[in-house]
C-alpha cells in the first residue's frame, strides 16, 4: 500500500536514495574515525556475538554528507507518514525520543532546536549515520526508503526546517524574516554551500 | 494512631503555618520512647562529625548523632556557603567529609572536587576530572546523574557513567586505578553509588532499559581489581547460587530459575540491574541488595517469574555466593523494581527481637523482612494502590489484579503507582529516639500502553508509553513516618509537588527533607510540625547529611538540581529549572567563613 | 427447454467429483480432525439434501413449462384459466421444505455443540498473532523456559487438542486450517480461542480468509501433524539457541545479517532480536519463505533476499541494497540456521 | 401535494374510446428541451433515468468484474498489481450493490406504481426527482476517484482497522463513506415516497388486498431501507469522524471495538439485500402469470412471503460474522433464524411453479427469464441454507463458496426478473416490442454463460480458495475451474451485450405494440404505449386483482376503466383512505421545478468539501443546500400553500 508500480514520487524516492547513499560512501573513504555506518560492505569490529552491534555507534562529523536542499520525496505522503510512525515506534525510537517525540534520553524532535540541522536532509543524516551522544546509525538496519518515511513522520511535528530554509534555520530565524539589514555595503553574500545536482 | 495530614502549599510566602496536634499522637511517642522497639547497629560507627558513606553508616539509617541543631533553634537556620559545580543534569548524590575536607562529584562528566573546610569558603583543595565517553549521556535512561561516591582508605572511589570505576587519592586527586565493569556501547551504564566494605568495593550497572543484565561486583579497594561478579538473572553459576542458597519460599526453590523463569533465551536480556543502594550486617556478615526490574517491560513478551529481578539479594561480601532472596513483584508488569534502600534494624515482632531489613518497594508496599531467612513479616501499602489486591503472607506474594495488567496496544487507565513507584530510590531515614522510618513518597497513577519491543543492541528495550498525573487527592508527594513494627503511618505531611530528596535524621530530634520544586524543610521527627523552610534555586532530588565543621559547629548540607525521575513532572506549571548548587546551612549562618569562633 | 435440464445437470456432478475424492490442499469435503469431521458430514449432508432439491424444482419447473404449454402467437387468444386450484402446491411444497429443514436445523445445532469443545482438556496452548501479512506463533508451556517463538508453520501431536489464542494485531485476519478446522477470526483488541487436533500424520495447509490489504493472497499457514515422538523432537529443537557458525565465511554472513537484518529478525543465541519481522532461529526447518508464497530453498532464499518486493510487492520486507558478495554471505549464513 | 376542501364536486366523463386526452396532456406535459430534462418530476421520466443510469453502472461493475476474472484466470498472473485488484474488486461490488441493484428496482417502481395503482403521480413527485439527481451525483462522486486511483480499496463491507486511518490513510475510505452516506438521503427519501405514494395515491376500490405483488415487494423493501439505511449512515459517519477528527469508535488502542462497524454494518446489510431482491420477486409474481394466462397462484401467502421475509431478515445479519469469535449461543439463535428464513421463499416458489402448472404458459422471452429465475433463486436459496448452518459456514465463510451463492442470488434474482422485466414493460415504456429472437438468444448467453461461471464457483469454495485474492499458487486445483469461471463470465457479458443490441435495436425498429401486447390484467394495460404524461385520463375505479381480466374470470365484480374522475382543473390526482382506498381529497400536484436538481448540487458541493477537507466549501455547500430547501419549500398558490383572504 506504499508504493504501486513506477509512480511519479516512486521515481523521486530512488534519485533522492542514491545521491545520499553515494554520497555517504564518497564519505567512506575519508580516513577517519573507524563508523560502521560508512560503508556498507565493512566488517563489524568483532566484538563476541553477545555483544555485536548491528548499529556502529560512532558517527562521523557533524558535516553535512547530502546537499541540505534535498527535499524528501515522501514528505506528506499520507502511507509513508503512518508507516513512518509505525517504524519510530517498533525500530525503538521511540524509546529515547519518547511516544510523543518530546524527548527522554534523547532530544525533543518536535522544537525548533536542532543540534545537527533539521532539514529533511540533515535528519535524514543524523539517522543514516547516529550522532556522538548515543544515537546509534542506522544506515545499515534501515534502507534508504524506510528513513525518508521516519523523516517524513517527523516533519509532521511541526519543528522540521524546510528544505530550502537551510540558512535561515542555521540562524535561527524561525521562519520570521529579518528586518534588521546590516549596513549598506557591509552586507557579505552567505556563500551557498556547494550542492549537487537537483533531483528530478 | 489516625496520621495527622495537611497540605502545605508550595508557594507558601514564608510564613509557618503550625500543623493540628492530635493529642493521641504525644501518647504514642511516650510509648515509643520508654521501650522503642526499633534499634539499629550503627556499624561502621564513624566519628560523630563525619559522613564517610552515603548512608553515614553499614545499615543505611542516615541518622547523626549531631544534636547542636534542635528542634527549638532550628529556625535559625542560614545559608553558610555554598558551591556550584556547573553541571545541569540531576544531583542524586551527598557530599562526604572526612575530617576537615569535604568531597563531592558533579554528574556527567563526574568532575570530583576536594573543599578544603578548615579555610574560609571551604575552597577547592582539588579537582579530578576522569573524561567519560560522551556516549554514556545517550545511553542512559534516566539522565547522565551519579547517585553517589564512597571513600575508602584514603581514596574516593566512584563510578563512571561509561562504566569505569574510579579511585581518587584524597590527598593529591591523583588517579589511583580505574577499572573497565562493561561496554557502554550496548547500552550499559554506570549512576549507582558504591559501597565500601573493609578491603572491598562493590559496585553494580544500570542499564536494564536497554537489555543489559544486571550484575553486582566487588573490586578490591587498594588495587580496583574485580574480585567476583554476580548476575542477575541466568543459570545458577552466574547468579552465584550455590548448596548455601535458601530462600524462604517455596516457589523461589529450584535450579536455575534464572533461567527456566524465562521464555527460551530471554534471560540473555533480561535486565535486574544494580542501579540502588547496599546494605550491610556486619554480625551475619551479608550484603543486602536490589535488583531492578525485568526486560522488556511489556510483560506479554516474558511469560514466567523472570527470576531474579525486581528483587532483594543477600550475599556473602568475600565470596559473593547468595544466602537468600525475596522477588517482590515477580514478572513485574509496571516496572517496580526492587533496588531502593534497605534499612537494617533490630524489632521486636510476634512478641521476639527481630533482626529485620526495611525497605519502601516502588509497588507501594513496604516490607519488612527477616534478613537471615529471608521471610516477609510485614508488608503493608505506604501509599495508595491498585495494582494488588492485598497480599497473601503465606505465600510471601502481593495478588496481582488481572484487570491491572497491561496487555499491548491497548491503553490501561488509572495503574496506581506509576511506574517510579510509590517511592523511587530516593532513600529514607530512621531515628532510634522515635523508632520511625522517615521517607519522602509520591502519591502518582499512571495511563499506560504496551508497545511489544525489538531488541536492537544500543536502543532502549522497556516499550512502556506511559502519561502521569496526581492520585487520589491533587498532591503529587507526601514526606511521611513510617512505623516498620505495625506496618502504618505515625504521620505525613502532603506535598504540592513530589518528595524526592533523600531524609536526614538527626538526634536533634529533626529530620529534614527536600521537594521537587526546591523546598527544603527541616520537621519535628515525633510531631511531623514544620519547623524550618528554605526555598532553593532548584529542585532537590539528593539526600541531606549533615557534618561538624572543623570550627566544632554543626553544618547540614543538601545538593539542589532536579534531574532523574523527577523530569516526569517537568510539565507541570512552576517546575523548577535545572541546578548544580551545594547549599552548606548553619545556626545563624555563622562558619569557619565568617571568623568568628564558635561562641562558648 | 429439456436441454436446459441436461445443461445444468452435465455441470453440476462431474464438478463436485473433483472437489470430493482427490484431496484437493485446502479441501474440506475430507478432513482428518475431530474439530472438522463432524462439520465434513454435515456438509456432504447438506450437500446432498441441496441437490436433491435442484433436481425437484428443475423437473417440476420444466414439467410445469411443457405440460400445457400454448402455441406461439399472440397471448390474446389463449383463453385465461379460472383463478381456483394449485394452493395445495404451496400447502406440500412449503410444508415438505420446512420438515426438511427443521431436521437440518437439529443437525446443524448437534454439530455445533459437537465441534464447540475440544474433546479433552488441551495439551498446550499457541498464541497466534497475525501481523500484516505473516502469521507469528508462540508455543505456551508451563515452564516457561520451554516457551518460543516460530512463524506460519506449526506442528501438533497426533490426537491430541490444542487450544489456539488468536490475537490481533493490526487489522483483522482469519485463521484457517481447513483440513483440521473451520476458521475463526484474529481481531485486534479481543482474544478469540479456538482449538485443533488432528488424527492422520501428514501437513496440512491454511489461508488467511478475511481482506487485510494488499498481500491477503500471500499469507498462509500450514499445520504438521507429527507423532507425538516426532513432536517431542521437533519442540526440543526448536527452543535451541542458534549456534554461532565455525566457518569464516558463515562468519562475514553473520555480521552482514547483525549488521543489516537484527533490527527486525531475531535469531536467538546471536545479538539479532527484531521481532517486527518472523523469528529466523530455524529458518532452515520450516518449508515455505514470506508465510508460503515460494519454497525455502537457496535459490528462492536468495531471490527473497535480494528482492523481495518483486515476489510480494507491499510487504514490509524492503529491498536492501548491498553488494552481491554480501547478498551471497548473508543467504548462506541463513542457510545454517537449522 | 396539497389538499383543497373536499366538497369540490368532481364530474364523470362518458363512457366511449380511449383517446389521448389533449387538455390534460397539456397540463401534465414535461417542458421540452433541456428545461424539461433538469426540471421534470414525471415518475415515468424519473423511472427510465433510474433504469438506464443503472444500466450504465451495471456496465461499468461487469468490466470491472472481467477485468479481475482475467487476472483469476490462472495462477500467479501479473496483470494487476494487488493494489489495482483490490480498488477493482472494492468497487465492483460497491457499484453492482449499491449504485445498480437498488437503483434498477427503484427505476422499475417509479414508473409502474403510479400506472399500477391508478394515479396520475407518486406522493411526492419533486421528492422523486430529488432522490434520483442524489443517486446520479453519489455515483458520479464515488466514480470520480477512479482515474485518481485513490478508489476504495477495503472491500464493499470496509472493514476496520484496515479501512481506519492509520493502515488507509489516503482519500480512498474517504470516497466510500461519503459516497454511501450521500447515496443514502437517496434511498431514504425514496423509500418514504413509495410508502406515502402507496398509503394515499391507490385509485379508489384498490384496497390493500388488490395490490399487485410488485407494489407489495417495493412497500416492503421500503419499510426496509426507512429502518436499515440510519445504521450504516451512523457507521459511515463514526468512522469518518475517527479518521479526520480523531475519535476511537473503532480506535482499539482507546478501548474502540472493530466488531461495532461489522454488526452496524449488516443491520443495515442483511435487509439491504433483501431490499433489493424482494421487488424483482414482485416483478416476478406480477409478469409471470401474464404468460401463464391466469392469476398467481396463492395471492395472500406470496403477498404475507414478500413481507415476513423482510421481517425475519432484520434478525440474521449475524450470519456474516459467525467466524468472529462470537458466544455458541448467539451463534445457533442467528443460525436457526437464518435457516427458517427460507420458509417464505419456499411458499413463493411453490405458488410459481403452481401458476406454471396449472396455467397455460406461453414461452416468450420475458416467460424465459422469468421462469429460469426460479431455478436460479432456489440454487442460491440453497447454497444460502448452507452457509447459515453455523459449523458448515466455518468452513465456507469467506470462500468463493460464499461468492457464488450471492452471485446466484444477486444476479439470479435481481438481474433475470429485472432483465424480464424489461422484456415485459418496455412495448410499455417505449410503445415498441423488444425482437423475440434476439431475445432468445440473449437468454440463453446470458443463462449458459452465468451457470457455465459461477456455478463452478461452489466447486473452488468447496476446494477451498479464499475469497478477495489477487492471485493464488498453483497446485491447489483451482487453476481449471477458474478459467471455467472466466470463460462463463466473457459468455454472460455477450449475453448482456446481445440484451443492449436488442434494446437500441427496438428503440427505432420494435413493432408497435399496442396499451396491451401481453393482454396483462392489471391498470397499466389499460392505458396507451407510450403512457401519456397524465396516465390516465380518467381515475379508474378498481375492483378487483385483475381489472382487465374481470369478464374473462368471470368474477361478479367490474372496475370501471373508462368512468371515473377526470381532475383536469390542473395537475391533479386523486387520494384515497388508507385501508379502502375511497377517494378521500383531491392532491394539487407540484408541476416542473429545479428544486431537486438543486438541493441535490448543494448537497454535492458539500460532499466534494467534505473530501477536499475544504472548509469553505463545505460551508458553500451548506449554504447552497439551504437555498434550495428554501426555494423549494417557497409556499405557491397554485398548489393551495397560501392562504386565501378572509372573505367577510
Amino acid at each position: 500500500m506504499c508504493f504501486v508500480g513506477p509512480s511519479s514520487s516512486h521515481l523521486r524516492l530512488a534519485v533522492a536514495a542514491l545521491c545520499v547513499g553515494v554520497a555517504t560512501t564518497l564519505s567512506a573513504c575519508k580516513p577517519h574515525a573507524d563508523s560502521t555506518a560508512q560503508g556498507a560492505s565493512r566488517a563489524l569490529p568483532a566484538d563476541g556475538s553477545l555483544a555485536a552491534l548491528p548499529l556502529g555507534d560512532l558517527a562521523g562529523t557533524a558535516k553535512l554528507l547530502a546537499a541540505n536542499d534535498v527535499v524528501n520525496p515522501l514528505a506528506g505522503n499520507a502511507g509513508a507518514i503512518e508507516e513512518g510512525h509505525r517504524l519510530f515506534i517498533a525500530m525503538n525510537c521511540a524509546g529515547c525520543h519518547g511516544y510523543d517525540a518530546k524527548g527522554n534520553m534523547g532530544p525533543d524532535l518536535t522544537d525548533a532546536y536542532w543540534r545537527y540541522g533539521g532539514t529533511p536532509s540533515a535528519i535524514y543524516n543524523s539517522i543514516y549515520e547516529g550522532r556522538p551522544q548515543g544515537m546509534p546509525a542506522w544506515g545499515s538496519a534501515l534502507p534508504a526508503h524506510d528513513i525518508w518515511e521516519i523523516v517524513a513522520y517527523l516533519q509532521t511535528l511541526g519543528g522540521a526546517v524546510a528544505a530550502n530554509e537551510y540558512h535561515a534555520g542555521m540562524q535561527g530565524d524561525h521562519g520570521i524574516t529579518s528586518t534588521a539589514d546590516e549596513a549598506p555595503g557591509l552586507l557579505v553574500k552567505a556563500t551557498a554551500p556547494s550542492s549537487p545536482p537537483q533531483p528530478p | 494512631m489516625r496520621a495527622a495530614s495537611r497540605l502545605v502549599d508550595s508557594n507558601w510566602p514564608g510564613l509557618l503555618r503550625v500543623a493540628v496536634m492530635v493529642i493521641g499522637l504525644t501518647t504514642h511517642i511516650e510509648a515509643a520512647e520508654n521501650d522503642s522497639s526499633a534499634i539499629a547497629n550503627f556499624a561502621p560507627n564513624d566519628p560523630p562529625g563525619e559522613w564517610r558513606s552515603q548512608a553515614r553508616d553499614f545499615a543505611s539509617t542516615r541518622y547523626s548523632p549531631l544534636n547542636q541543631i534542635t528542634v527549638d533553634n532550628v529556625k535559625r537556620l542560614r545559608v553558610a556557603w555554598t558551591f556550584s559545580d556547573g553541571v545541569a543534569y540531576g544531583h542524586e548524590g551527598a557530599p562526604l567529609v572526612v575530617g576537615s575536607m569535604m568531597y563531592v562529584v558533579a554528574p556527567f562528566p563526574d568532575v570530583a572536587y576536594a573543599l578544603d573546610l578548615s579555610k574560609p569558603g571551604s575552597p577547592i583543595k582539588w579537582t579530578y576530572a576522569p573524561d567519560p565517553a560522551p556516549l554514556a549521556v545517550g545511553k542512559a535512561c534516566c539522565d547522565a546523574v551519579i547517585r553517589g561516591w564512597a571513600y575508602a582508605r584514603g581514596k574516593l572511589i566512584y563510578n563512571l557513567l561509561d562504566d569505569h570505576t574510579v579511585a581518587v587519592d584524597v590527598q593529591t586527586g591523583k588517579e589511583v586505578w580505574r577499572t573497565k565493569m562493561g561496554n557502554v556501547e550496548n547500552g550499559e551504564t554506570m549512576t549507582m553509588s558504591p559501597f565500601v566494605v573493609g578491603d572491598k568495593v562493590f559496585v553494580g550497572n544500570s542499564g536494564g532499559e536497554l537489555g543489559k543484565i544486571g550484575w553486582l561486583a566487588a573490586l578490591d579497594v587498594e588495587t580496583g581489581k574485580e574480585l567476583w561478579r554476580a548476575y542477575s538473572t541466568g543459570p545458577d553459576d552466574l547468579v552465584k547460587i550455590g548448596a548455601d542458597f535458601k530462600p524462604y519460599y517455596g516457589w523461589m526453590q529450584g535450579k536455575d530459575l534464572g533461567v527456566t523463569s524465562w521464555p527460551a533465551d530471554m534471560w540473555k536480556t533480561g535486565g535486574g540491574a544494580v542501579w540502588g543502594w547496599i546494605s550491610f550486617d556486619p554480625q551475619l556478615n551479608l550484603l543486602y541488595y536490589g535488583t531492578a526490574n525485568p526486560s522488556p517491560r511489556v510483560p506479554v513478551q516474558r511469560p514466567g517469574l523472570n527470576f531474579w529481578t525486581s528483587s532483594v539479594f543477600a550475599r556473602n561480601p568475600d565470596t559473593g555466593a547468595a544466602k537468600w532472596a525475596y522477588s517482590f513483584t515477580p514478572h513485574d508488569q509496571w516496572d517496580y523494581d526492587g533496588v531502593n534502600e534497605n534499612v537494617l534494624l533490630d524489632l521486636r515482632i510476634g512478641g521476639r527481637q527481630r533482626k529485620v531489613l526495611v525497605q519502601f518497594n516502588r509497588n507501594a508496599y513496604a516490607y519488612t523482612i527477616d534478613r537471615e531467612t529471608g521471610e516477609v513479616l510485614v508488608a503493608a501499602p505506604f501509599a495508595y494502590e491498585n495494582w494488588s489486591s492485598g497480599f497473601d503472607m503465606k505465600s510471601g506474594r502481593a495478588v496481582v489484579r488481572p484487570d491491572k495488567e497491561p496487555k499491548p496496544n491497548v491503553k490501561l487507565e488509572d495503574v496506581c503507582p506509576p511506574d517510579i513507584g510509590g517511592k523511587d530510590w530516593q532513600p529514607s531515614a530512621f531515628s532510634p529516639k522515635t523508632g520511625l522510618l522517615y521517607a519522602g513518597i509520591f502519591n502518582i497513577c499512571m495511563d499506560l500502553t504496551d508497545h511489544r519491543q525489538s531488541y536492537i543492541a544500543g536502543t532502549p528495550y522497556d516499550g512502556m508509553e506511559i502519561t502521569r498525573q496526581a492520585g487520589p487527592g491533587d498532591h503529587w508527594g507526601e514526606f511521611i513516618a513510617w512505623d516498620p513494627v505495625t506496618g502504618t503511618k505515625a504521620w505525613a505531611i502532603k506535598e504540592k509537588s513530589m518528595t524526592m530528596s533523600g531524609a536526614l535524621a538527626t538526634a536533634g530530634d529533626l529530620v529534614f527533607y527536600g521537594t521537587v520544586d526546591g523546598w527544603f524543610r527541616a520537621v519535628n521527627d515525633r510531631t511531623g510540625q514544620i519547623l524550618w523552610s528554605q526555598k532553593l534555586g532548584s529542585g532537590i532530588n539528593a539526600a541531606p547529611m549533615t557534618y561538624l565543621g572543623p570550627d566544632g559547629r554543626q553544618y547540614v548540607a543538601i545538593y539542589a538540581g532536579v534531574g532523574g525521575a523527577a523530569m516526569v513532572a517537568k510539565a507541570m506549571p512552576g517546575f523548577p529549572p535545572r541546578g548544580s548548587t551545594l547549599y552548606v546551612f548553619s545556626l545563624d549562618g555563622d562558619s569557619v567563613a565568617t571568623g568568628l569562633e564558635m561562641p562558648q | 427447454m429439456s436441454d436446459r435440464l441436461r445443461r445444468c445437470g452435465c455441470v453440476l456432478v462431474p464438478l463436485l467429483g473433483v472437489a470430493a475424492c482427490g484431496h484437493v490442499p485446502m479441501g474440506y469435503l475430507h478432513t482428518f480432525g475431530p474439530a472438522a469431521d463432524p462439520v465434513t458430514s454435515l456438509g456432504w449432508g447438506f450437500i446432498a439434501v441441496c441437490t436433491l432439491v435442484i433436481l425437484i424444482i428443475a423437473s417440476l419447473l420444466l414439467a410445469a413449462t411443457l405440460r400445457a404449454r400454448a402455441p406461439q402467437g399472440a397471448l390474446a387468444n389463449v383463453p385465461i384459466a379460472q383463478p381456483g386450484g394449485g394452493l395445495r402446491w404451496i400447502y406440500i411444497g412449503t410444508g415438505v421444505s420446512t420438515v426438511a429443514l427443521l431436521g437440518l436445523v437439529v443437525w446443524t445445532m448437534f454439530t455445533l455443540a459437537a465441534i464447540a469443545q475440544p474433546p479433552g482438556p488441551p495439551a498446550f496452548t499457541i498464541e497466534i498473532r497475525a501481523h500484516q501479512w505473516w502469521w507469528e506463533a508462540r508455543y505456551i508451556d508451563d515452564e516457561p523456559e520451554r516457551t518460543f517463538v516460530t512463524a506460519n508453520e506449526l506442528h501438533i501431536p497426533l490426537g491430541k487438542p490444542v487450544q489456539l489464542r488468536l490475537i490481533g494485531d493490526d487489522v483483522i485476519h482469519s485463521f484457517w486450517i481447513p483440513a483440521l478446522a473451520g476458521k475463526t477470526d484474529v481481531i485486534p483488541g479481543q482474544t478469540n480461542i479456538a482449538w485443533i487436533e488432528g488424527n492422520t500424520l501428514g501437513t496440512y495447509r491454511g489461508q488467511c480468509t478475511e481482506y487485510c490489504g494488499a498481500q491477503h493472497a500471500h499469507m498462509t499457514e500450514s499445520v504438521t501433524v507429527d507423532s507425538a515422538a516426532d513432536f517431542k523432537l521437533w519442540w526440543s529443537h526448536q527452543i535451541s539457541a542458534a549456534s554461532s557458525p565455525a566457518a569464516d565465511s558463515m562468519r562475514q554472513g553473520e555480521s552482514v545479517f547483525l549488521a543489516h537484518c537484527a533490527a527486525c529478525h531475531t535469531v536467538r543465541g546471536t545479538g539479532a532480536g527484531g521481532i517486527v519481522g518472523p523469528d529466523l532461529t530455524h529458518i532452515m526447518s520450516r518449508h515455505t519463505l514470506g508465510a508460503g508464497t515460494l519454497p525455502n530453498d537457496s535459490e528462492h532464499l536468495s531471490a527473497w533476499i535480494t528482492n523481495a518486493q518483486a515476489v510480494k510487492p507491499g510487504c514490509r520486507m524492503p529491498t536492501l541494497d548491498l553488494p552481491r558478495p554480501d547478498l551471497d554471505a548473508v543467504t548462506a549464513y541463513v542457510q545454517t540456521l537449522h | 401535494m396539497s389538499a383543497t376542501e373536499e366538497n369540490r364536486t368532481t364530474r364523470i366523463v362518458r363512457e366511449g374510446e380511449v383517446t389521448i386526452d389533449r387538455h390534460l396532456e397539456a397540463i401534465w406535459k414535461t417542458r421540452p428541451g433541456l428545461r424539461g430534462v433538469l426540471s421534470s418530476v414525471d415518475h415515468k421520466r424519473i423511472g427510465i433515468r433510474y433504469i438506464v443510469t443503472a444500466f450504465v453502472f451495471l456496465i461499468a461493475g461487469g468490466v470491472e468484474a472481467l477485468i479481475m476474472r482475467l487476472q483469476l484466470a490462472h495462477s500467479d498472473l501479473k496483470i494487476l498489481s494487488p493494489e489495482a485488484y483490490n480498488q477493482l474488486f472494492t468497487m465492483h461490488g460497491f457499484t453492482m450493490i449499491f449504485l445498480y441493484a437498488g437503483p434498477v428496482l427503484s427505476g422499475f417502481s417509479n414508473y409502474l406504481w403510479p400506472l399500477l395503482l391508478g394515479s396520475r403521480d407518486m406522493a411526492f413527485p419533486r421528492l422523486n426527482a430529488l432522490s434520483y439527481w442524489i443517486f446520479l451525483l453519489a455515483g458520479i462522486f464515488l466514480y470520480a476517484s477512479f482515474p485518481l486511483g485513490v478508489s476504495p480499496d477495503a472491500g464493499w463491507f470496509n472493514y476496520p482497522p484496515l479501512s481506519g486511518k492509520d493502515y488507509n490513510p489516503g482519500p480512498n475510505i474517504d470516497f466510500y463513506l461519503l459516497g454511501l452516506i450521500f447515496l443514502g438521503i437517496s434511498t431514504t427519501v425514496g423509500a418514504a415516497n413509495f410508502l406515502v405514494s402507496l398509503l394515499r395515491t391507490r385509485a379508489p376500490g384498490m384496497s390493500i388486498n388488490r395490490l399487485p405483488i410488485l407494489v407489495w415487494g417495493t412497500l416492503t423493501a421500503s419499510v426496509g431501507n426507512l429502518l436499515a439505511v440510519p445504521a450504516v449512515t451512523l457507521a459511515c459517519v463514526l468512522l469518518f469522524a475517527d479518521r479526520q477528527f480523531g475519535t476511537h469508535f473503532f480506535d482499539v488502542e482507546a478501548h474502540g471495538q472493530p466488531l461495532l462497524w461489522q454488526h452496524l454494518f449488516w443491520m443495515f446489510g442483511h435487509p439491504w439485500v433483501y431490499a433489493i431482491v424482494l421487488p424483482a420477486l414482485g416483478i416476478v409474481s406480477d409478469a409471470l402469470p401474464t404468460f401463464c394466462r391466469r392469476p398467481l397462484v396463492g395471492y395472500t401467502p406470496v403477498a404475507l412471503a414478500t413481507v415476513s421475509t423482510m421481517i425475519v431478515g432484520f434478525g440474521v445479519w449475524l450470519h456474516h460474522m459467525f467466524a468472529t469469535g462470537m458466544p455458541v449461543l448467539s451463534l445457533a439463535f442467528f443460525s436457526a433464524a437464518s435457516l427458517v428464513i427460507t420458509i417464505p421463499s419456499a411458499v413463493s416458489t411453490f405458488a410459481w411453479i403452481a401458476t406454471i402448472w396449472t396455467g397455460k404458459p406461453v414461452l416468450t422471452t420475458p416467460f424465459l427469464f422469468l421462469s429460469s429465475f426460479i431455478i436460479l433463486f432456489v440454487i442460491g436459496g440453497v447454497s444460502g441454507v448452507m452457509t447459515g448452518a453455523v459449523p458448515l459456514d466455518f468452513q465456507l465463510t469467506d470462500t468463493y463458496f460464499v461468492v457464488a451463492h450471492l452471485h446466484y442470488v444477486l444476479i439470479g434474482i435481481n438481474v433475470f426478473p429485472v432483465m424480464g422485466g424489461i422484456y415485459y414493460w418496455f412495448p410499455k415504456m417505449t410503445g415498441r416490442m423488444m425482437s423475440e429472437r434476439l431475445g432468445r438468444w440473449n437468454f440463453w448467453t446470458m443463462f449458459l454463460g452465468f451457470n457455465i461461471g459461477f456455478f463452478p464457483m461452489h466447486i473452488v469454495g468447496l476446494m477451498g480458495m479464499p475469497r478477495r485474492i489477487y492471485t493464488y499458487a498453483p497446485g491447489l486445483g483451482w487453476d481449471t475451474i477458474n478459467l471455467i469461471t472466466t470463460l462463463g463470465s466473457f459468455a454472460f457479458a455477450v449475453g448482456i451485450l446481445l440484451f443492449l443490441i436488442n434494446l437500441t435495436v427496438s428503440l427505432r425498429r420494435g413493432i408497435p405494440a399496442g396499451a396491451n401486447p401481453w393482454d396483462g390484467p392489471t391498470l397499466e394495460w389499460s392505458v396507451p404505449s407510450p403512457v401519456p404524461a397524465y396516465n390516465f385520463a380518467v381515475i379508474p375505479v378498481v375492483a378487483s386483482r385483475h381489472p382487465l381480466w374481470e369478464e374473462r374470470l368471470e368474477s361478479p365484480e367490474r372496475s370501471s376503466l373508462s368512468r371515473g374522475y377526470l381532475l383536469n382543473h390542473g395537475r391533479e390526482t386523486l387520494a384515497t383512505t388508507v385501508l379502502d382506498a375511497e377517494p378521500d381529497l383531491i392532491l394539487e400536484m407540484p408541476g416542473d421545478s429545479y428544486g431537486p436538481l438543486a438541493l441535490a448540487l448543494g448537497l454535492g458541493v458539500l460532499f466534494v468539501g467534505l473530501i477536499l477537507h475544504s472548509g469553505p466549501w463545505a460551508v458553500i455547500g451548506i449554504l447552497a443546500t439551504a437555498l434550495a430547501i428554501l426555494f423549494w419549500l417557497w409556499p405557491q398558490r397554485r398548489l393551495g400553500q397560501i392562504a386565501e383572504p378572509h372573505h367577510v
